[in-house]
């Protein structure tokens, strides 16, 4: 590795050496508001440096590409770290978390992310997914006298690694059969109708199984809620935005590079998008905890983006990255609303505990009711524009039957994220008395608000962006 | 190359299909982590063999960078086996479904 | 003359308003002082229209109402010979009711909503008679049934009274949808809704148009002045106040019904079908009416029913092609059924609020000036020779005698008989009330002497109402004919049919009286016989329309909500709600918390996967 | 279209965004009820002002966009910021204006969290006032789901019992309509710009869009999915009586007074100019199901037992009127239509009013509890008659203007549904008598407030009662006004 390649990599150096330096430091000077502010900087610098600085390089070693749209992902991960790591600031007071192992973890989990969507290569893929996921273990089970916290790092963990098993599984059929492991070759050598070709797609069977289970479609999302619902609820965050979105930014790429021999893949994409906006829609309909609630509805919006990565190109594209913003904050700032509600022993997530909070903490409540009408699709939230590119480029790619399924299951999913919104507001006060939020969960809260107010309202800088952005 | 790839190939896909087995029968987590890993040795096998076939090194390296993340992984593993057997007295993950629905 | 013609309607419009608005804020008797002095200039104002009307008559336009397309209403008054005289009468007799009805309302606390509401009504009353478009006569049609409702129920503390309201407009309503059907079709073929337009251009219309139209105009009508089959509510109407009764269910809106005919007389007269069946509904309704009146024993009921017969009779006039006997008819009655209801009020309060003339006898001593003008009154109604009412049915009945074919001469028929149960039901009345003793307990009340002004004013009109139409027969020269420009209703008949039929018609009046005399003189608790219940509840009408029609109608809307809206449609949304999350259950539970459950999840998404896969090969 | 009339000040921005400032206010100052309060009331009435001066100001008159404002917005997709008024929409502004003046007054005295109640108000005042002045596709959506939000946690949060329920029939009842227009919305901009090459949202441009038959009938039901649920037409309109019964007084006289409008001028605006051939095709389907709907919704309204539940369904009954005229697709039909829309807005509003002022006083909405109000609040029980009358259409009062218009209408195209629909004047009378004789005839049942009209009721219902009496006296400036552009909608042509 050269010089150059390393300031190629630059972002993701600051975040890798940033993270080890911060875990080193961490071990000495215990003061854990000052470690996580440390990682939230370096996010925040990470994320200015793949903005502004220009790599000198377009791919790094064969595996990584510094491309604008790798950019722009290091750019929205680092933020989205640099957002946890504000939230968790009374959240780790609260459960005495080691500020410095948090902060740490988090920053190579963005590390890895950028990394993965970074990846031009299947070895630059399977470390940066291996990076942050090996991350994630330790960080949902991070909460160490919660018994939940346990049996979800349990879960993602078999999981994870019976995912990874699959990936490299994959990853090697793949490379059995095109004698490659960068992206244009490996998918060139697909084209070809040699006798390998069956091998390639048994490798893609794998791949989707794994992928299906990074992004939990149906019938691979079974996890899905108990882990979010065991995991401390920040993580729980990162997990339904960055760490999906990640993986699904890593794919588009790698999609669009299939071209024409994408027909097969493409047509269980297809299956794997009705399965999954269905599947996802109708389990979150009976839940009565808003963890579960939101992670169910997370997999019916991967379904939704499923359906963009699928049409792929650059109306695909663009959707899929505008809704993949607009999706990730108002998820997260769900789940932000949560951590800022979390007591000392426990998350408050069932509705039964949320009964009439919405006039005790009126802020924190419009806005978890604000992140929750946009997640439905409802206009002036950005939640509207981002259905409305994802229809637009089903319709206008022939998919209607997706559209027309899309629109059935927006329209079932409103019941769910309404009934959060009736307990908030509408039924008698419960007897919790939460705490009030701290300043840092209020910045945070309010822009994330702030962000799909303006996105709903005038969505068209940020489609420009992603327009241009796109590989 | 000595052994055709087809060989390899089935070996090392009667391998996987052992590992995900093991996996999917077993109820204690030790011998759970155990398939995962011969899941991902049978992956390395056929990365190995693939590397022969097409004469390529890229492929080996490849598995020296399975093999870390696997000891990486058996690590964090190992540790959680010890957490957890500390939580709950047990290693079996039928205790562990708390959470559902 | 114009302002003065705008001025008729517009006072007590202005009257009713102040009323309606500031009624109970001002001192009570300026609330019936403002009342009465607007209906009195509107009368004022009609006698100095008066000269005008002769010819083409008066016309003027206000304001354009309703302009859309080439559909325009104006609120637009006409004041021909036929609607000065009923304006007139109108105005007339409403004044008097109104100074009637400041003595009778005296002790009320409602004064203000009373006279708000008589005023409206004689506002609409107005406008139905001036209206120079069917449009506009629809709003004076609807405004009176308006108003006849809030008066009948306007003792509303019993829930009767407030039914009888509905009852009445319900029904007026029915007819009313007919008339609206017949102004649609009427502007549907001539382009306009002006009263004149129309009847000039009837002609155009094939006939079978004309005769449904002509039905649509009678079953209004029917409706507004309780005719056969729309009659039920009559009765119930006398719920309300006695100078309500006297003035809207006598005098004035139960004759409005004869007014549109009389109105859209030459479209309607160029249908002998539609006329045949005008006549028929008079003479049934006239027919009915009175075998109902023989048998009731409320005086009001008794009247009201009397009332329903009587306006049958001016139907008949109107199917017999004879506007100005109807009209002639229509004034007489006004004038003595105004009077019996004022003195029924009076003789009512008299006896201490007792409505039930079983109860009363013996009223004479009570109140001689009472006694002789209602005793007038019943003369004029049981059709006493030289009478008003002699004179007017007599006309009718003769019309229908001249006609001379059979189907007119069975009518002749039916109607003299009606006329001998007139006036025996006339003279039973009279003896209940006037003869024996008081069989009632309460005391007697004393009577306002606002009360009995009116009254022989009215029963001069009344006796003397003959000479408006005095016939050559008597030496008169049938004014109302020739005012209303109809020389052609004059009777072309020989001079001793002439005779004959004046001999027939004094005769059923004797003999009515005779078997009254006979039958009543003394009073006696009869047994209450089967037929006599079967009068008395007016043939049984109510509860045969409570089978036929009610109870289907509830029936309906019982289907319609709880079958159609909650079962059906909601039914629907609600299972289909249901159905969701119940799919909901059962995919949450798939994941059962179980490891080994979930790791099969991958193992069948690979194969769904890899199956795919084949799937696409084999294809 | 007139292009330079954009340059000139952009009053319809204002009178579009005015309430959500107020909006904006009222959350700012949301600890003090009062502030809040008049804030809302002083919105607006400058609202109101505000359009009424329009009204004056402007040569109403003419057809053609009377107001018309045209910048970007959002490019990738070529939506516009497009606003236009004309008579109709003007009509219909003055109506929101002024019965929005009504719904802040009605809820003076709101204790429960009043900020937040007047804010979403006033908001619903914006997406109202949006439907009715939007010409681009998308901008119109949004405003149409705008409207969703506000009106969902008016009826959820501030309703009656089952208020809930009603809250979520009604989201979900109205975005499974309008989610099918969205999908319509985008389809037929995509076929425009692939057949043209310019990807535009514009009412104007869209209507050029040369469609197959098969094509124009489904887009056509698309949209009208969206609009016939919200009129609501019959068999869609179950949700209406759940969410009237529950709103609390304001909710209720949005919903009746100006909700439901806007379901009717999309049909006008948006449905029947993009696919006049389907249209016409389906006015047959469309006369049945109003004709049905008209007796149906009043059969169910002679029944009920909930004083609201009645006036909901007779709402039900006289928008199938509406849509009848609006079905017999001519000149008087549709001048009928716009001005009962207009009518119902004002009488179905004051008769929501007054329930909520007779609530207050008794503490119920069932007629077996009410009984002889005259006797002690003779002056409310005025009003209420006169309502009453005007909702069953006594000539001279509101709603007979409307009627009588859409029946002469339809009578000339089709006498036979002219002539079934007079019926309904005759149920229509049934249950409001009922209604009255319920509440304020028969003996008394002791309400616990034995106050007549304050001073605020007064002040409300009085220009209620006179403007009821205008539109039915004098109706002719409002059909002056819709003149021109009905006639331009019917020829096909652009306002």
């Amino acid at each position: 590795m050269n010089l150059l390649e390393l300031q190629s990599l630059l972002p993701q150096l600051i975040l890798a050496l940033g993270a080890t330096a911060v875990l080193m430091g961490g071990a000495w000077l215990e003061n854990r508001r000052f470690w996580l502010l440390c990682g939230m900087l370096l996010a925040l610098v990470a994320a200015l440096c793949a903005a502004l600085y220009e790599p000198p390089l377009l791919e790094v070693a064969g595996m990584y590409s510094t491309s604008l749209y790798a950019r722009f992902c290091t750019v929205v991960w680092s933020l989205t770290i640099a957002a946890t790591l504000l939230i968790s600031c009374r959240y780790a007071d609260l459960h005495c978390f080691g500020g410095g192992e948090y902060a740490a973890l988090l920053l190579f989990a963005a590390a890895g992310m950028s990394l993965l969507s970074a990846a031009s290569s299947f070895v630059g893929l399977f470390i940066g997914l291996e990076a942050f996921t090996l991350v994630l273990y330790i960080l949902i089970a991070f909460n160490r006298t919660d018994n939940r916290g346990a049996e979800a790092g349990l879960k993602y963990l078999v999981f994870g690694a019976v995912a990874t098993g699959f990936l490299a599984f994959g990853i090697a059929l793949i490379y059995t059969a095109t004698g490659s492991f960068h992206f244009a070759e490996a998918l060139a050598g697909l084209q070809l109708d040699g006798g390998l070709r069956p091998l390639g797609l048994a490798g893609w069977a794998m791949l989707l199984v794994a992928i299906g289970f990074k992004i939990s479609l149906v019938p691979f999302h079974l996890w899905t809620p108990d882990v979010y619902q065991g995991a401390p609820a920040p993580i729980s965050g990162v997990m339904a935005t960055a760490a999906k979105g990640a993986v699904l930014t890593a794919f588009l790429p790698l999609l669009a590079g299939l071209g024409d021999a994408a027909g097969e893949i493409k047509s269980v994409l297809w299956l794997l998008a009705i399965l999954t906006m269905l599947g996802g829609t109708f389990a979150a309909l009976p839940q009565t905890n808003l963890k579960r609630m939101l992670a169910y509805s997370s997999v019916a919006h991967m379904g939704y983006m499923l359906v963009a990565l699928l049409i792929g190109g650059e109306v695909g594209g663009q959707a899929l990255l505008f809704y993949l913003v607009v999706y990730s904050l108002a998820t997260f700032g769900a789940f932000g609303v949560i951590t800022s509600w979390a007591l000392a022993d426990e998350e408050i997530q069932e509705y039964a505990e949320i009964r009439g909070l919405g006039y005790l903490h009126p802020r924190r409540s419009s806005a978890l009711a604000a992140f929750l009408f946009s997640l439905a699709g409802i206009p002036p939230l950005a939640g509207f524009f981002g259905k409305f590119g994802i229809f637009h480029a089903a319709l206008r790619s022939g998919y209607t039957e997706l559209a027309v399924i899309g629109v059935l299951t927006s329209l079932i999913s409103l019941y769910y994220y309404l009934r959060p919104i009736i307990v908030l507001f509408m039924q008698d006060r419960s007897a919790y008395q939460l705490r009030s939020g701290c300043r840092e969960e209020f910045i945070l809260l309010g822009s994330c608000f702030a962000a799909i107010l303006l996105f709903g309202v005038y969505p068209g800088p940020l489609l420009e962006l992603v327009a241009l952005v796109l590989p | 190359m000595i052994v055709p790839l087809e060989h390899v190939l089935i070996l090392s896909t009667i391998l996987f299909l052992l590992g995900l087995v093991c996996v999917l029968v077993r109820r204690n987590l030790i011998m759970i982590l155990i398939g995962i890993e011969i899941m991902l040795n049978a992956v390395g096998l056929l990365l190995v063999g693939a590397s022969a076939f097409w004469q390529q090194i890229d492929g080996q390296v490849m598995v020296i960078f399975l093999m870390a993340m696997t000891s990486a992984e058996v690590s964090i593993s190992l540790a959680m086996v010890v957490y957890l057997n500390r939580r709950k007295g047990t290693v079996d993950v039928r205790a562990f479904d708390e959470m559902r629905g | 003359m114009t302002l003065l013609l705008a001025l008729i309607p517009i006072l007590p419009l202005f009257g009713g308003l102040v009323n309606a608005c500031f009624g109970s804020r001002l001192p009570r008797p300026l609330s019936a002082l403002i009342a009465c002095g607007a209906v009195l200039g509107s009368f004022l104002a009609t006698l100095g229209c008066w000269p005008g009307a002769a010819g083409e008559g008066l016309k003027t336009t206000l304001f354009t109402w309703l302009q859309s397309g080439s559909f325009s209403a104006e609120v637009g008054l006409l004041f021909d010979p036929l609607a000065a005289i009923m304006a007139l009468m109108v105005t007339g007799v409403a004044s008097l009711i109104h100074l009637y009805a400041a003595g009778y309302m005296e002790d009320d606390s409602d004064q203000a909503r009373f006279f708000a509401l008589l005023n409206l009504f004689v506002f609409a009353m107005l406008t139905i008679v001036l209206a120079d478009n069917l449009l506009l006569m629809f709003l004076g049609w609807e405004g009176v049934g308006f108003c006849s409702y809030g008066l009948i129920g306007f003792w509303y503390r019993k829930t009767e009274n407030a039914v009888a309201g509905r009852k009445a407009f319900i029904v007026t309503r029915i007819g009313d949808l007919f008339f609206t059907v017949g102004l649609l079709w009427l502007f549907a073929r001539f382009g306009t809704i002006g009263i004149e337009a129309i009847n000039s251009r009837a002609a155009e219309l094939d006939p079978t148009t004309l005769t449904l139209i002509s039905l649509l105009l009678l079953g209004g009508a029917c409706g507004k002045s309780a005719q056969l089959p729309l009659m039920s509510w009559l009765p119930d109407a006398m719920a309300g106040p006695t100078p309500v009764s006297a003035l809207i269910h006598a005098a004035t809106m139960v004759t409005a019904g004869v007014y549109l005919l009389c109105r859209m007389f030459p479209l309607v007269s160029l249908s002998p079908l539609a006329m045949g069946v005008i006549a028929c509904v008079g003479v049934l309704t006239a027919f009915y009416a009175a075998t109902c009146a023989l048998a009731q024993r409320e005086i009001k009921r008794v009247l009201a029913y009397s009332t329903m017969s009587q306006v049958g009779y001016m139907f008949l006039a109107v199917g017999l092609d004879s506007v100005s006997a109807a009209m002639f008819h229509l004034l007489t009655h006004a004038f003595f059924k105004a009077l019996l209801f004022m003195g029924a009020g009076c003789l009512i309060q008299l006896a201490g609020h007792e409505n039930d003339i079983f109860q009363m006898g013996g009223m004479r001593r009570r109140s001689q000036t009472v006694f002789w003008l209602f005793l007038a009154g019943l003369l004029c109604l049981a059709g006493a020779p030289l009478t008003g009412g002699f004179f007017s049915k007599d006309l009718i009945l003769a019309t229908a005698f001249a006609k001379g074919d059979p189907f007119h001469l069975g009518i002749y028929g039916l109607g003299v008989l009606t006329a001998g149960i007139t006036s025996l039901y006339s003279f039973r009345l009279a003896y209940l009330l006037f003869a024996g003793d008081f069989r009632g307990e309460e005391l007697p009340h004393e009577l306002p002497k606002l009360m009995i002004w009116p009254l022989p004013l009215l029963a001069l009109l009344g006796l003397s109402g003959g000479l408006l139409n005095l016939p050559h027969l008597f030496g008169g020269r049938s004014w109302l004919s020739g005012w209303l420009e109809r020389e052609n209703d004059l009777l072309q008949i020989p001079l001793q049919s002439e005779y004959l039929l004046l001999g027939v018609a004094a005769a059923v009046f004797l003999l009515g009286w005779l078997v009254a005399h006979f039958r009543y003189r003394r009073f006696a608790e009869r047994e209450t016989e089967v037929c006599k219940q079967f009068f008395l509840t007016g043939w049984q009408c109510d509860a045969f329309f409570d089978r036929l029609l009610i109870r289907p109608f509830r029936k309906l809307c019982y289907f319609c909500w709880q079958g159609g809206d909650l079962g059906l449609i909601d039914g629907l949304v609600e299972g289909f709600a249901r159905a969701c999350l119940q799919w909901g259950h059962a995919i949450r539970f798939l994941a059962d918390g179980r490891i080994s459950r979930y790791l099969q999840g991958f193992a069948w998404g690979l194969l769904l996967i890899v199956g795919w896969f084949l799937l696409q090969a084999v294809r | 279209m007139t292009a330079e009339t954009s340059i000139t000040f952009p009053w319809l921005s204002l009178l579009l965004w005015l309430p959500l400032l107020g909006t904006l206010l009222c959350l700012l100052w949301r600890k003090s009820a009062a502030a809040c309060r008049y804030l809302a009331l002083g919105t607006t009435l400058l609202v109101l002002l505000v359009s009424v001066g329009l009204a004056v100001s402007l040569e109403t008159g003419a057809g053609g966009w009377l107001l018309f404002e045209d910048y970007r917005w959002i490019d990738a997709y070529g939506i516009r910021y497009t606003l236009g008024m004309d008579g109709i929409s003007l009509l219909l502004i003055l109506l929101t204006a002024f019965l929005q003046v009504i719904a802040v007054l009605i809820s003076w005295d709101m204790r429960k969290h009043p900020a937040l109640f007047f804010a979403l108000v006033l908001v619903l005042e914006t997406g109202i006032i949006g439907v009715f002045l939007a010409l681009d596709l998308v901008l119109f959506y949004l405003f149409w789901e705008l409207m969703l939000i506000p009106m969902f946690f008016l009826i959820g949060v501030w309703g009656h019992e089952r208020r809930v329920y009603a809250a979520v029939k009604f989201f979900l009842f109205t975005l499974s309509g309008s989610l099918l227009l969205l999908l319509a919305i985008i389809s037929l901009y995509l076929l425009h710009g692939e057949q043209t090459g310019v990807y535009t949202f514009a009412l104007a441009a869209l209507k050029q869009t040369e469609l197959n038959f098969t094509q124009e009938m489904i887009f056509y039901l698309c949209f009208m999915a969206a609009f016939v649920v919200k009129v609501p037409l019959f068999p869609f309109h179950t949700w209406l009586p759940d969410a009237h019964t529950e709103a609390p007084a304001a909710g209720s006289v949005d919903l009746a007074g100006l909700l439901l409008k806007t379901g009717v001028y999309g049909m006008i605006r948006f449905a029947f100019p993009l696919f006049p051939l389907a249209a016409e095709k389906s006015l047959p389907v469309l006369a049945a199901l109003a004709l049905i709907g008209l007796f149906y919704a009043a059969w169910i309204a002679y029944l009920q037992f909930d004083i609201k539940r009645i006036v909901a369904y007779s709402s039900v009954s006289h928008l199938g009127f509406v849509i009848l005229g609006l079905a017999a697709w001519n000149q008087t039909a549709w001048e009928g239509s716009v001005l009962l829309m207009i009518s119902h807005g004002v009488t179905t509003g004051a008769l929501f009013v007054m329930i909520a002022m007779i609530r207050q006083r008794t503490a119920t909405r069932e007629v077996d509890k009410l009984g002889g109000l005259w006797q002690s609040q003779p002056n409310l029980s005025a009003f209420f008659l006169l309502f009453c009358f005007a909702s069953l259409g006594l000539p001279g009062l509101a709603n007979f203007a409307g009627e009588i218009l859409i029946l002469i209408g339809v009578f000339s195209s089709q006498p036979l549904w002219g002539a079934i629909a007079v019926g309904g004047i005759l149920f229509a009378a049934a249950y409001m008598l009922r209604l009255l004789q319920e509440v304020i005839w028969g003996p008394c049942c002791e309400p616990f407030d034995k106050s007549d009209l304050c001073r605020r009721e007064w002040l409300i219902l009085i220009p209620l009662a006179l403007l009821v009496i205008w539109l039915g006296c004098y109706p002719q400036p409002a059909l002056d006004v819709m003149r021109a552009p009905i006639q331009l909608l019917l020829q096909g042509g652009m306002p």
